[in-house]
């Protein structure tokens, strides 16, 4: 099955959501390459092109997602990985916010699917086997 | 080791200052002498120490938010609001950049904020708004106000926020380093809180008192009590060899109301004791942290876990409980929903007040259990660090000895699986390295399987996600569904 | 005395029936044999009775709501939402014209609200809809129904309601009396609930089971456990001897945590003395109902005060909670402020689930205090009856030997004067007629001696208004401004 | 003093009130005719007539306040004591709404003046006073 990029980003320090996310995709049968907490936007580009990833599952918690997250999908097009699938999820901006603005800002930032607070894992894991044409 | 529990000597000190004040511009706004006078100019009722003898004296809990915007006006404003809203102490939490010492990040957050208008930053930039700022904030408020964070080294950070009057500083190096950092080391975190508590311990030296606080939950999720007092206790151990005199103990609810109660007062009892055990005279408070863990999505059953939480806070004596809101699981709080945390938990307070505290027979219990594994904790550190509770704290972690689940940092061993037991009770499916006796371990073993038993599987790390959820689906105890319904 | 604590027979409930059903048209849609075979074919899971039972078994505390307004759509509606927020037990609240039989003028309340679109009545009109309404209600929802109301003669409403489908009766001939009216005598109260308790006893012995649930908190406001009750096991004593087989006893929370566990626990055992001790089989269960006195104006804080009665109940052990809301201060709730009272308290109930009731040395003092006291008061009550509960029910609130504070009714003496001791437990400034021994009115005169020192004050009906209002204004004591700040 | 007629109008039964505002307004010093709860709008007025008294004091708790006090003012047009002062207070109307429409349907209604859910005594003793003219 695809090999998939795990991490948070930025200064968030947030690991359980983490723990659990690559404990479910690993049990779904994706190969996970967790790179944990306080992870920048490089490493993800990295680890994605050394491991020939399908997909990167960003996660921010803390509130810097805007601007954690901004550039990504630009850094991916430079990095010769230009259409990769970039999933985001969390609580990606400061405080209770109406949902469809923050997914929208998020979509046009280039990511390919946006996951409010409290998604489930076993949601986003058959969206990707979707995307991803896998079962 | 590059590191001792000894004393620093003010030279010492002194030396590290000129270079701490250096790393960011408003680093030479500090002039001590100035500060010191700043300090003993304020009304006692701005003063931590003071509001929590007095606290302690009356048996009484105080209810504290954590908030932390931006810019200084909005900040000002959320802080009156809170206060209006029944706040006997005030905190400022700084935003994650300036816990990372990013300053520069924290700038452009600052910016981004004043052009877009709202917040983009999760806290207050503290360093990067400076000493004048924070006394800006201090003036404009009626009662004592906390520094809150998460950052590994808040040297500069607690420079500039002592001498801009603030009267209390939370962390310390291992509860500010493990929960929050992925690659410092304990021996460095440990020195950057020496400093702190020496500057702190300088400060009581010119008749100026200063509370500090470790941070007690630590991850916030399914640590159990004798983790997190044992890291508790420790760090007030180091504080006081600084010469801290001001101390406030805390722990992040579990959920199980007799081991909740018991935590509060076990944290009591073993801090004196400890702290007394080697000759030092601390104010000790404590501080009960609502469920820190992940939170329902409903408000109103929000407000069910921060009810439960100041009932337990109120009723097992907590000298302070720092308040959750309605909007946890979504996002930094409105000033709105902040309020509504306090009102909600203060009239809970004040309707336990005076009450006693509630001791069952399974509160003695669980008080047992804790004293015991809090001991095991500690007495293998010092044996560890051969007598230096630094040194011994450094090994303890790379050992496994000391272990805090959850953690992203890699100088904790990470090994421990944390359940609920039939209860709630927060228990240990795997031990990992912590020097429990065979009995102890056989006690966590047989309260898992209890449980298995009641839900028809082994206890496993199913368990452990199921019990990380519970909370947020409306449940203590993770039970697969129908399980009991 | 035209009433005496002895089963009526069938021919002399039948006698009756024949009036009572003609006092209102609706009356004549009810046929006891249709009701019969409706409610045989009603599934387990929708009867008041098997719900309880399931809960004493799994030491369950079931959360249900208040709620009912004017028209049949809307009240479905609302009892549809109330039970998608997690209510295990849903209400039907009659509104106040239909608890004093002024059907003409519900009528007209009915009339109003459909043509301005707003509620123009406090509950649902069971009466006037008639019997197919309160089956089209029933077999909307899929949890079990009780009707609530405050109906000194709830005789036509009981027919129409049981006819139905309802499978849980409140009331009683003292507690829908005594706070409910002005004017209504003891003698025919009792008499009109006996014409119930004996309906109910006839559906028994037809195989249909019917919950009964004397109203516990009487007028919510400082009514002293032992005074709740006795009233409550006399009205329990009353409805087993019409052959009532399904009890819920109940209790409005005081505030004080060792006092409200201990009530509950007291409730239990003495219901069970008392009714075992006449030779009755029945099973009995406990309502805890969250505070029923003035309720904060604040949202936030009235949430608070929802939390603590979620949290008391639970641990108590509690078989039923009946929830407030955030709007109580102000009026009859909207469905969501109605559904956030449900929300938060199961949460709260969720998370206590399976955690041992707090036994502590306050709760087995306080256990003792009820008990002793609870036992004067029927004790008494069977000496003055001559071994007949009803007769020595009317001659002991005639003595006031049997005195509910506040109470509007002028066949209750109203001498009682209760206050708040320093921990807010509900004590007795004046225990007027109450035939409680020396040693317990002492006991109550230390208690508020106490506090009156502590507060620098005499006891008086100062301290009585300060205690009525305080939980209003975010306290249980009263205290006077200033007062051990 | 001035002498006061006070009761819970309709069908209503909640009394604690009514007995805090009789002691308020008799340790203020006005001779104070309380009829209680279910006092229907006739008691009212004839109380006030047969004690002269200078204000009726309404209190509305349950809910039907609005049906229930509908019409006094004309009664006591009626029964010759149209100028009597008229006050009414508690919670007027059925469930939590606005305040200001609530007052201004009861001040058409012709009650002088209008109090919301938790008024305290004192207030209302400090305006009867000054609408008395007493001090
Ligand atoms: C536990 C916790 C902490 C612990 C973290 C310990 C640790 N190292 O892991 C501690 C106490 C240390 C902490 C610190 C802070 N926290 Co915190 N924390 C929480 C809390 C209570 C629970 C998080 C959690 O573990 N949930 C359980 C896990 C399983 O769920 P999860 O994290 O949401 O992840 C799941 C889903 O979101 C989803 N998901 C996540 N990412 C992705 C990505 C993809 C692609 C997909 C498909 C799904 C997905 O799947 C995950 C598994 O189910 C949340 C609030 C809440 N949720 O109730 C706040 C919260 C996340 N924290 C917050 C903040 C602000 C902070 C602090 C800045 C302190 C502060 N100002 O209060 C610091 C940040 C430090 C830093 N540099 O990051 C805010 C974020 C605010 C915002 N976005 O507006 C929150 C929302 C609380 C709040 N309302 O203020 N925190
Ligand atoms: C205690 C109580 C009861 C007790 C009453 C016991 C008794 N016989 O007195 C019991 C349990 C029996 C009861 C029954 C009912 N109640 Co009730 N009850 C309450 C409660 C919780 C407290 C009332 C109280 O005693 N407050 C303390 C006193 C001191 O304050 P007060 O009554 O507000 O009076 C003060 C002020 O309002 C003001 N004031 C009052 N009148 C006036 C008049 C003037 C001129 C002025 C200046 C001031 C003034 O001064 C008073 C003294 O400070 C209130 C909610 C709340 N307030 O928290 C509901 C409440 C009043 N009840 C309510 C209802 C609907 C009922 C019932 C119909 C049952 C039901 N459906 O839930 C029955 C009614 C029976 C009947 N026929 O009247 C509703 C009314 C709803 C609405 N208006 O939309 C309320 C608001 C609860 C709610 N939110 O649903 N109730």
């Amino acid at each position: 099955m695809a090999t998939i990029v795990l991490g948070v980003i930025g200064s968030d320090v947030h690991a359980i959501g983490n723990r659990i996310l690559e404990y479910a995709f690993t049990e779904a049968g994706f190969k996970v390459i967790n790179l944990g907490v306080l992870t920048t936007q490089k490493e993800f580009v990295q680890a994605a092109i050394e491991t020939d990833a399908g997909a990167i599952l960003v996660s921010s918690l803390y509130g810097h997602g805007e601007i954690d997250c901004r550039g990504l999908r630009e850094m991916c097009i430079e990095a010769g990985i230009g259409d990769i699938l970039l999933y985001v999820g969390g609580n990606l901006v400061v405080g209770k916010q109406k949902w469809e603005p923050v997914r929208d800002k998020f979509l046009a930032m280039g990511f390919d699917r946006v996951f409010p607070p409290g998604t489930m894992p076993d949601e986003a894991i058959a969206l990707l086997k979707q995307d991803l044409g896998v079962s | 080791m590059d590191v001792a529990n000894k004393r620093w000597t003010t030279d010492e000190l002194f030396a590290m200052r000129e270079k701490v004040l250096q790393t960011w511009p408003t680093g030479k706004e500090v002039d001590l002498e100035n500060a010191v006078k700043y300090h003993k100019a304020m009304p006692e009722t701005k003063r931590l120490s003071s509001v929590l003898a007095a606290a302690i004296r009356q048996k009484r809990t105080l209810v504290q938010p954590r908030a932390g915007v931006p810019l200084i006006e909005n900040h000002i404003e959320l802080l009156r609001y809170l206060e209006d809203s029944g706040a006997d102490c005030l905190p400022t939490t700084i935003d994650s950049y300036t816990r990372l010492n990013k300053y520069e990040e924290a700038q452009k957050g600052i910016e981004e904020s004043m052009a877009t208008g709202r917040s983009m930053l999760n806290g207050f930039p503290a360093v990067n708004h400076g000493v004048g700022a924070c006394r800006k904030i201090i003036e404009s408020v009626s009662v004592p106000a906390q520094l809150r964070h998460g950052t590994p080294d808040a040297r500069l950070l607690a420079e500039i926020s002592l001498a801009g009057g603030y009267t209390d500083f939370e962390g310390g190096g291992i509860s500010y380093n493990i929960p929050y950092a992925k690659d410092v080391s304990l021996e460095a975190t440990i020195k950057y809180w020496q400093y702190v508590d020496r500057l702190v311990g300088w400060y009581y030296e010119q008749g100026v008192e200063i509370n500090r606080e470790p941070f007690g939950p630590l991850t916030g999720t399914l640590v159990p009590p004798a983790v997190s007092h044992a890291v508790a206790i420790l760090e007030g151990l180091l504080a006081a060899e600084q010469g801290v005199k001001f101390l406030t103990l805390g722990y992040g609810q579990c959920g199980n109301f007799a081991q909740d109660i018991a935590a509060i007062l076990t944290l009591k009892e073993l801090s004196q004791e400890y702290l007394e055990k080697d000759g030092y005279q601390v104010q000790i408070s404590t501080v009960f942290h609502q469920w820190m863990g992940g939170f329902p999505q409903d408000e109103a059953k929000s407000f069910g876990v921060i009810g439960l939480g100041a009932a337990v806070a109120a009723l097992s004596g907590a000298t302070k409980i720092i308040t959750k809101t309605p909007h946890e699981a979504y996002g930094i709080p409105t000033k709105e929903a902040n309020g509504q945390g306090i009102m909600a938990t203060k009239q809970i307070i004040n309707m336990l007040w005076g009450q006693p505290v509630p001791i069952t027979p399974e509160v003695e219990a669980e008080k047992q259990i804790i004293l015991a594994e809090t001991r095991c904790l500690l007495d293998t550190v010092r044996t560890m660090g051969e007598g230096d509770w630094a040194v011994g704290t450094v090994r303890a972690f790379a050992a496994g000895v000391l272990d805090v689940p959850f953690a992203p940092s890699r100088y904790n061993a990470g090994r421990l699986l944390p359940a609920r037991d039939s209860q709630g009770a927060v228990r240990l499916l795997d031990a990992g390295n912590l020097p429990f006796t065979e009995e102890i371990r056989e006690y966590h073993r047989q309260k898992l399987e209890e449980r298995g038993r009641q839900e028809g599987r082994q206890p496993s790390f199913q368990m452990v996600i199921d019990d990380i959820y519970a909370i947020g689906k409306g449940m203590l105890v993770g039970r697969p569904q129908g399980a009991r319904k």
